[in-house]
């Protein structure tokens, strides 16, 4: 099992060594730079010297290599320079824009949960027909509708035809009410289509005709034999879903304006924010990797047949 | 009635403040901070354009404006306790007039040929410049001139994007910052030196503003409509009817500086020919643009500057729309309409390239109708949407990039020299400017031009030179004028005593919030 | 019938049951006008190939036909009262107390994701039979009453950790938890060993002959339903062609379908006929081995990671002769696959020589292994899983000629229809696909696929393991046919002896990778080397009507 | 024989009633084609007329505005109303199918291609390259796809086509796992063996079994990406990188018209639902592709 881990964890330290090189050979292979972005702007009125001497001081003109190495000497000692474009420390920056980001997708991804539950099982309960037709199209229509043109409708509607809920100067959790709703449509809706796949699929299993010729009733079935199983194989998708929740909450924060990592990615490319960009791809590659750690952990805890893996073949 | 002491101002930004190093403020957002938190010597007079004193109480100009001696009003200091005194004026023009490389702070673009200060006495300082710079003074009033502290001063220019370690002399001092997204700025009770002229003297009636970073324009005019902002910048014209119809007010100050253009760079064969441009020129219906695009606070433009700006002069006879004389000069040019409608000449087609540009406003569909009309003539404009990366680089580039819209505000003729003149802005891209892809263009007429008007001294005589520059400017047809561009906000109605410095950033210093 | 009459009211009485599945457009009827009675303590067989309406007919009884599926008339009585027509809720209170399941397949009739002991308690909470502590006493007694060893661990223990037997063992003690008054058991040994589907045969006997239950027994085994039914019920194509006391039906068939059923079945006749002598006749030229197999050893490497190997096959050697058949017979796992996967060179054994047609298999590699496959070829258990789905039979049939690339097309043609129509394949289905074809029909097509390169050895995994005995005859007679007319040589692999008894000249049995028995068929049958092989034969079902005719 | 025959077609029109319908006539099968994927057949099939002969549907220039008439309701003669310049937004979606449509088919065939043929590699080849590839595309999935794309953008400058490329980046992924571990299904089954066991050689089997049977929930998948690739390329005229104007490409008519949103309602509202209407569509049929293939 150590060497399991190890081995884990080696695969883990490459994906995040290649994400921060594949994001560095990008972010140089493109035309200007942050310090271009910010210092050619004709509002701040430099002169071609003035640009020169920052760059130097920048030492943006070093050879990419060394400017390779020295960026991740720095990134292995903590350290993730300065945001050109807004002139604070990376780490303050990702520490204040963190949180805000982390709230909207757990609490996102926890709405998409429980959205595409309600759909799963209230359309394998239904007795009628119809209803189930229209629950199990709604992942459709979900998957199917831009995101930030929701969040815009939200907005209109909600905040200000209805006046329900403001989204300027908002309460801590009011705040949170349309972006969340924004961000957990677009992300329930595979969820949603994979649990109502599994569900079918485990419904049809015999170990389901067994425990009703038990007697037992068709929710009694549902939440004892059906929801764990048809849960299971929903993990595997964790790690698309992960990518969805990020592009999700880019656009989120930026229609909310909301101080996530995710409208921060949009400026920070907009502006070409190396040192920013940077620090971000590690992060969401380290995400990533610990929760793909966490799904491949947890799939033996969750499932007696992956606990010994030679009893798999019996 | 009476101004209401008390409350907070909610006001809506479209974008995050970037850097608030004080010349930095010609910047929308960042000045829109700087105005609030910072003082400056002078106060123009955004009525009568007239300087006025402030920090200082008077002041004197040597004849051949090299000189400039300032009086310092007693009893100012800064939020953190420091006295704003002649020393600390002198250290903050060292810094704006010469840089400092060792901090990454760059010069300010509105101070020319500066040299050196001097401390004459606590209350008295004295700067030197090596050539005439009849601006300077008025560059004391603007934005980009705001006193800062001398702590401030001693940060390298990366860490200005941090508000809380601004630290000026104004009625409203930054309280907390939530970066890229809120902004709280709070009243100074001590405040007691506001412009001497101004009716209302102390500190402000509001105890405070928030500025909430609100990227989207629909988001913005919504919350303000729906009661949940008071006051917020850039509104589109196509939305000052509704807000208008619901009673509340829209505000357009106007830049007073270089209209919004669109300009060549002659540098590129295909705009070289003073014909082609020309051509253009009388091929753009301003008019069109104004009345399909915008509203009346959008006036159409008469000459390469607003007609407010100082030194003005009313050329709209050389900026008809005149089609026929447009295709006449093109044929001459010998640019003849090939096969598939484009003009063509030695086998090329004037196929033309723009970026747009992001803060104008409308700016895409400004080209987009600037396109249709050249397309009139066979003449293909393409509007670019780049990112900004490749928008600044290739926007070095004349051959990239032949054609730019174009625009800057600030009450000064200096103006002309900071959007044309190749160590400044250098829109045309001249050699020896901007952009070392430039391979020939020059134009040492027009910069003579800017350098005399930059350092005329008699204000006369460089309100005349001014004159001339924007004769030259349209007879050379390097720009094609289309609007005086106004910054537009929007404010509840019960938002009262908005002010507005000379170039249209708001001041919030008697600012009240009516019963509501 | 007549024995158990008067003095108790049938348990289940079903009479003119008529049951249709719709999908989409059409209703198709299924189930035509079933009639039957089950009296208490009684079991009756029912009978049939598949598709003819056993499944459907017993999932009506206790309410679970599919939800495309419907009841069109007819009526089922349980002590009188007719459910067909109950709503969920009722038959809830019935199902597992009244009438209980147990299904064919035990590997995926438990929930892999709970224990042994909450799923056999699940029946007696449903019911309120039990709680607490009560409960888990109960559901040891359970497991132990059916034979399980420790049952507290089995209590504890995930289905995947049971082998398939004791999987069936536990479905068995959910089935008479409430000791319901009638037991549906569906093919309930088909997916099992020989013998350990006689030891499941014998449970079910003992716990209904103590518990008075009846029993409904759905086979396709007419030899399982002669061994254990009182009454038997053959259907075909929905409905009943014969019904009555088992031994006057298999003494004297009324209808020509029973008839020909009983001629089928292999189990009745290796031993009312002998083995239809095939090549065993023709003298043959002693030496003359086509594979030889010498001291075979076969280890995997166990995927835990723990480095230790398996030992799937130990030093096996055995000889066959050009022209005959050998079979290789043994429980499930005992190495039967490994072994001709070796043999046909998908495998390279980790010790010993196998040779074929004089070809040390050892020596192949790459080209020289490709063109060796010419002379021998494998036909696999799943006839479905071997045919590529997207292929049409013929292209299925014709693949192997365009690997070796040595006809031309026209001739190429013609060779497959002549292939197709020898192992009597209808022309029009040359253009069909796998999916539409009927399971013998698949395993025909893999057949023709086999002998289309005129290979010198055919290997056949149980190749009719997964057909029902009618159709299971048809091809022993077609392979049989085809053996004597192109003199090929067969290495047989099956779990079934009937089979293996009817159709094989020397055999192989296997018992965990090693041999146990070997030699010719009649010498193994008739005078068992090993108390491993004697349980084989004991296994056989059918044996009661043997004895009895 | 005839037994056979009907035991087969009892078997087959049950178990495999979806299949079986592909032997079926035309009518037949129009008959027995639900109403919502009718539907869906014919929204895609409008999609792709107008990309394809747009004049066809419209008298208005989608590019040149007239004066005067800028934002005009939606009324007889504007179905959909007008934008800021005068456009007629019906024609704007109209001509702008054809940019939707390349740009989100560019994506999905590049995603397609790429991927596909990656996780087809992976699943081919021996164990520890397959192991050093799937690593790869674990660091393409870590990268935040929004992030990637834009960058791709940047790199390649604006347009529809750089765009769609750039959403495609995002797909090779997906695409190489579900390829990958379809390959290493259809690899274990025994109709794969059976193939080498016939002398077919490594190249062959490759590619009359394997590819084939893998591709079916690939060409499924692909389906679905279709219209998540609109929605992406849309996304992106969103964030500002769309195509340049006055393309009317839908995603950028939408991202354009969101600021128009309350004075002028239907400059979002109507590409949206057309949006909505074509990827609900796609993933209608793409359903449809995945029950036959299950
Ligand atoms: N859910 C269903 N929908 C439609 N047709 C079905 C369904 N289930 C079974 N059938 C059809 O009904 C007929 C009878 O099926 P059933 O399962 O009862 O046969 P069986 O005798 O149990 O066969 P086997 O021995 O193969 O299990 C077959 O033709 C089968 O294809
Ligand atoms: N590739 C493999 N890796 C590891 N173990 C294997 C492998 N193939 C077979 N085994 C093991 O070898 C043993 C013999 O398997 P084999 O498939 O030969 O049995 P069999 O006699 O054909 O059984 P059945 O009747 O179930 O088909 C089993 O325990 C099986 O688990
Ligand atoms: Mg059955
Ligand atoms: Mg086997």
């Amino acid at each position: 099992m150590s060497g399991y881990l190890l081995n884990r964890l080696g695969q883990a330290l490459f994906v995040l060594w290649a994400a921060f090189t594949i994001s560095f050979v990008l972010l140089q292979a493109m035309p200007g730079d942050a310090i271009l972005i910010k210092f050619q702007n004709p509002e701040l009125g430099l002169n071609p010297q003035q640009i020169a001497d920052i760059r130097a001081s920048y030492a943006a003109d070093s050879a990419i290599w060394v400017q390779y190495i020295q960026t991740i000497g720095r990134f292995l000692t903590g350290n993730f320079g300065y945001s050109v474009q807004v002139g604070v420390p990376v780490s303050t920056m990702l520490a204040a824009h963190l949180p805000a980001t982390l709230k909207l997708a757990s609490l996102g991804f926890l709405l998409a949960a429980i959205f595409a539950a309600v759909i799963a099982f209230v359309s394998s309960l239904t007795p009628f027909v119809w209803i189930r037709g229209a629950l199990q199209s709604v992942p459709s229509l979900f998957i199917s509708i831009p995101t930030f043109w929701l969040g815009i409708m939200l907005i209109q509607i909600f905040s200000f035809r209805l006046k329900l809920v403001p989204v300027i100067n908002p309460g801590p959790w009011q705040e949170l009410i349309l972006p969340v709703i924004t961000l957990a449509v677009p992300i329930s809706a595979p969820l949603a289509q994979v649990l109502v796949r599994n569900i079918d699929d485990v419904l049809t299993s015999p170990f389901v005709a067994v425990a009703r010729a038990k007697g037992a009733t068709r929710q009694w079935v549902l939440w004892r034999h059906v929801a764990k199983n048809a849960l299971l194989p929903t993990l595997t998708i964790a790690g698309v879903l992960f990518g969805e929740l990020i592009a999700g909450a880019v656009v989120t924060e930026t229609v909310f304006g909301l101080n996530g990592i995710g409208g921060l990615t949009g400026r920070a490319v907009g502006s070409q924010d190396a040192a920013v960009l940077q620090a971000i791809v590690v992060f969401s590659a380290l995400a990533f990797v610990i929760i793909n750690l966490i799904v491949d952990l947890l799939f033996p805890v969750l499932d007696p047949r992956l606990r010994t893996k030679a009893g798999a073949t019996a | 009635s009476d101004p209401v002491k008390g409350g907070t101002l909610i006001y809506l930004e479209q974008q995050a403040h970037t850097n608030l190093y004080p010349p930095a403020g010609g910047f929308y957002p960042n000045g829109g901070i700087l105005n609030q938190i910072t003082d400056k010597l002078t106060y123009q007079n955004p009525k009568t354009l007239e300087i006025e004193p402030w920090i200082a109480e008077s002041w004197t100009v040597n004849a051949d404006a090299t000189e400039y001696t300032f009086k310092i009003r007693s009893g100012v200091t800064f939020s953190d306790g420091t006295p704003l005194d002649a020393a600390a004026v002198a250290k903050n023009y060292d810094v704006f007039g010469l840089g400092n490389k060792e901090l990454k702070q760059p010069v300010s673009e509105v101070i020319n040929n500066y040299e050196r200060s001097e401390v004459v006495d606590p209350q008295t300082v004295k700067f030197y410049f090596k050539k005439p710079s009849p601006g300077f003074l008025q560059g004391t009033s603007v934005i980009g001139s705001g006193l800062v502290a001398a702590s401030t001063l001693a940060l390298p220019f990366e860490q200005l994007g941090d508000a809380t370690k601004i630290i000026g002399s104004g009625p409203f001092v930054v309280d907390s910052e939530t970066i890229g997204k809120e902004l709280n700025l709070k009243a100074r009770e001590e405040y007691a030196w506001g412009p001497a002229k101004l009716e209302h003297q102390g500190r402000p009636y509001l105890d405070g503003i928030k500025y909430i970073i609100t990227g989207e324009d629909s988001v913005r005019i919504g919350a303000l409509l729906a009661g949940q902002a008071d006051f917020i910048r850039q509104v589109q014209a196509y939305d000052e009817k509704q807000v208008e119809a619901q009673d509340y007010q829209i505000y357009a100050p106007s830049t007073r500086g270089v209209n919004n253009s669109v300009v060549f760079r002659p540098d590129n064969p295909l705009v070289a020919d003073v014909r082609v441009r020309k051509a253009l020129l009388h091929a753009t219906d301003a008019k069109e643009i104004v009345t399909t695009l915008f509203s009346a606070n959008y006036p159409q433009a008469t000459s390469i500057i607003a007609s407010t700006a100082l030194g003005y002069r009313d050329i709209s006879a050389k900026l008809a729309f005149d089609p026929e004389k447009a295709k006449a000069l093109l044929d001459e040019a010998g640019w003849t309409v090939g096969a598939n409608g484009l003009r063509q000449k030695d086998g090329k087609e004037l196929v033309l390239t723009a970026y747009e540009s992001l803060p104008q406003p409308q700016n895409k569909e400004t080209l987009q109708l600037v396109a249709q009309q050249w397309g009139k003539l066979g003449v293909k404009l393409t509007v670019l949407a780049g990112d900004s990366g490749s928008r600044i680089v290739d926007d070095l580039d004349p051959l990239k990039t032949p054609v730019s819209p174009a625009m800057v505000g600030r009450a000064d003729p200096d103006v002309i020299k900071s959007q044309y003149y190749p160590k400044n802005r250098d829109v045309l891209r001249q050699k020896g400017g901007q952009s070392d892809k430039v391979q020939s263009f020059a134009d040492d007429k027009l910069n003579g031009l800017l350098e005399a008007l930059s350092s005329e001294p008699d204000r006369e005589k460089r309100l005349a030179i001014a004159g001339e520059v924007q004769d030259y400017v349209v007879d050379q047809a390097y720009a094609i004028p289309i609007f005086e561009e106004p910054q537009a906000f929007a404010g509840a109605p019960y938002v009262q005593g908005i002010a507005f410095e000379a170039v249209g950033r708001p001041s919030f210093y008697s600012t009240w919030l009516a019963e509501h | 019938m007549s024995a158990s009459s008067v003095p108790h009211p049938p348990v289940l009485e079903v009479e003119n049951l008529s049951i249709a599945y719709h999908d989409g457009i059409a209703h198709r009827r299924v189930v035509h006008d079933v009639s039957f009675r089950i009296d208490p303590g009684e079991v009756v067989a029912l009978v049939g190939e598949s598709g003819s309406g056993k499944t459907t007919t017993a999932q009506s009884i206790i309410g679970l036909l599919h939800a495309n599926g419907r009841i069109d008339g007819g009526s089922i009585r349980l002590n009188g009262t007719d459910i067909s027509r109950w709503s969920d809720r009722q038959l809830d209170t019935v199902r597992g107390a009244k009438i209980s399941l147990i299904p064919q397949d035990p590997a995926s009739s438990l929930n892999p994701v709970k224990t042994i002991g909450a799923q056999v308690g699940e029946i007696l909470r449903i019911h309120g039979a039990a709680s607490g502590r009560d409960l888990d006493a109960r559901v040891i007694s359970l497991l132990e009453r059916v034979g399980l060893s420790e049952p507290a661990l089995r209590a504890r223990q995930y289905p995947h950790e049971l082998s398939g037997g004791m999987r069936q063992r536990v479905l068995i003690a959910i089935a008479v938890a409430l000791k319901p008054q009638l037991i549906i058991a569906d093919e309930p040994t088909s997916a099992l060993d020989v013998t350990v589907q006689k030891r499941i045969l014998d449970l079910i006997d003992e716990l209904r002959t103590e518990y008075g239950t009846s029993v409904l027994l759905v086979t396709h085994d007419l030899g399982v339903a002669a061994d254990r039914a009182d009454r038997l019920v053959v259907l075909q194509g929905g409905r009943v062609q014969e019904a009555g006391a088992t031994k006057v039906v298999l003494a004297a068939p009324r209808s020509a379908y029973a008839r020909q059923l009983l001629a089928d079945a292999p189990s009745f006749s290796a031993v009312a006929r002998k083995a239809p002598a095939t090549a065993r006749e023709k003298p043959l030229a002693s030496g003359d081995d086509v594979i030889i197999v010498d001291g075979l050893v076969q280890d995997f490497t166990r995927t835990d990671g723990n480095g230790k190997s398996f030992r799937a096959v130990n030093d096996l050697s055995f000889r066959v002769r050009r022209g005959t058949t050998h079979a290789i017979v043994g429980e499930s796992g005992s190495g039967k696959t490994t072994t001709i996967r070796a043999i046909v060179g998908f495998q390279k054994p980790t010790a010993g020589r196998i040779e074929i047609d004089g070809t040390d298999l050892s020596t192949l590699r790459g080209e020289t292994l490709r063109q060796f496959r010419r002379k021998i070829q494998l036909v696999y258990q799943n006839p479905y899983g071997s045919l590529d789905p997207r292929q049409t039979v013929f292209e299925i049939v014709a693949e192997p000629l365009l690997n070796f690339g040595s006809l031309a097309r026209p001739a190429r043609e013609e060779k497959v229809r002549a292939i197709l129509s020898r192992v009597g394949l209808p022309e029009p289905a040359l253009d069909r696909r796998p999916h539409a074809l009927s399971g013998g029909q698949r395993q025909r097509v893999a057949i023709a696929r086999a002998l289309v390169l005129d290979p010198d050895v055919v290997v056949l995994d149980e190749a009719v393991s997964a057909l029902d005995v009618t159709v299971q005859a048809r091809i022993l007679d077609l392979l049989d046919e085809l053996q004597r007319d192109l003199g090929l040589t067969y290495l047989f692999v099956s779990h079934d002896l009937a089979v293996v008894r009817q159709i094989s000249d020397t055999v192989s049995v296997l018992k965990d990778g090693r041999e146990v028995d070997g030699g010719a068929v009649e010498d193994v049958f008739e005078r068992p080397g090993s108390d491993y092989t004697r349980e084989l034969i004991n296994a056989i079902p059918g044996q009661k009507r043997a004895a009895l005719v | 024989m005839t037994t056979f025959d009907t035991i087969h077609h009892d078997a087959i029109a049950s178990r495999h009633g979806q299949r079986a319908g592909r032997r079926f006539s035309v009518p037949h099968l129009i008959r027995r084609l639900p109403v919502g994927l009718a539907l869906s057949w014919l929204v895609l099939a409008i999609a792709f007329l107008w990309a394809v002969a747009p004049w066809l549907f419209t008298s208005y220039n989608p590019l040149e505005g007239v004066g005067g008439e800028q934002l005009r309701r939606p009324d007889a003669s504007h179905l959909l109303g007008t934008d800021a310049l005068g456009r007629d937004l019906y024609a704007r979606i109209v001509y702008g199918a054809v940019h939707s449509l390349t740009g989100a088919f560019v994506a999905v065939a590049l995603g397609l291609v790429v991927g596909t043929s990656i996780g087809v590699i992976a699943g081919s080849v021996r164990r520890r390259i397959d192991d050093a590839i799937m690593r790869l595309i674990d660091v393409l999935l870590s990268i935040p796809p929004l992030m990637l794309s834009l960058s791709i953008i940047i790199l390649l400058g604006f347009g529809t086509v750089n765009a769609a490329i750039a959403v495609g980046v995002t797909s090779v992924a997906r695409f190489a796992r579900l390829s990958r571990s379809e390959v290493v299904r259809v690899r274990r089954s025994d109709y794969v063996e059976a193939a080498f066991g016939s002398g077919g050689t490594f190249a062959a089997v490759l590619w009359r079994h394997v590819l084939p049977n893998s591709l079916t929930s690939v060409l499924a998948i692909a389906a679905l990406q279709f219209g998540s690739a609109v929605l992406q390329i849309s996304t992106l005229g969103f964030l500002g990188y769309g195509a340049p104007p006055p393309t009317p490409e839908w995603g950028l008519l939408i991202a354009e018209g969101r600021n128009y949103i309350s004075t002028a309602w239907w400059l979002t509202t109507a590409p949206g639902v057309i949006v909505v209407l074509v990827v609900l569509a796609a993933n209608r049929v793409s359903q449809s592709f995945g029950k036959v293939a299950a």
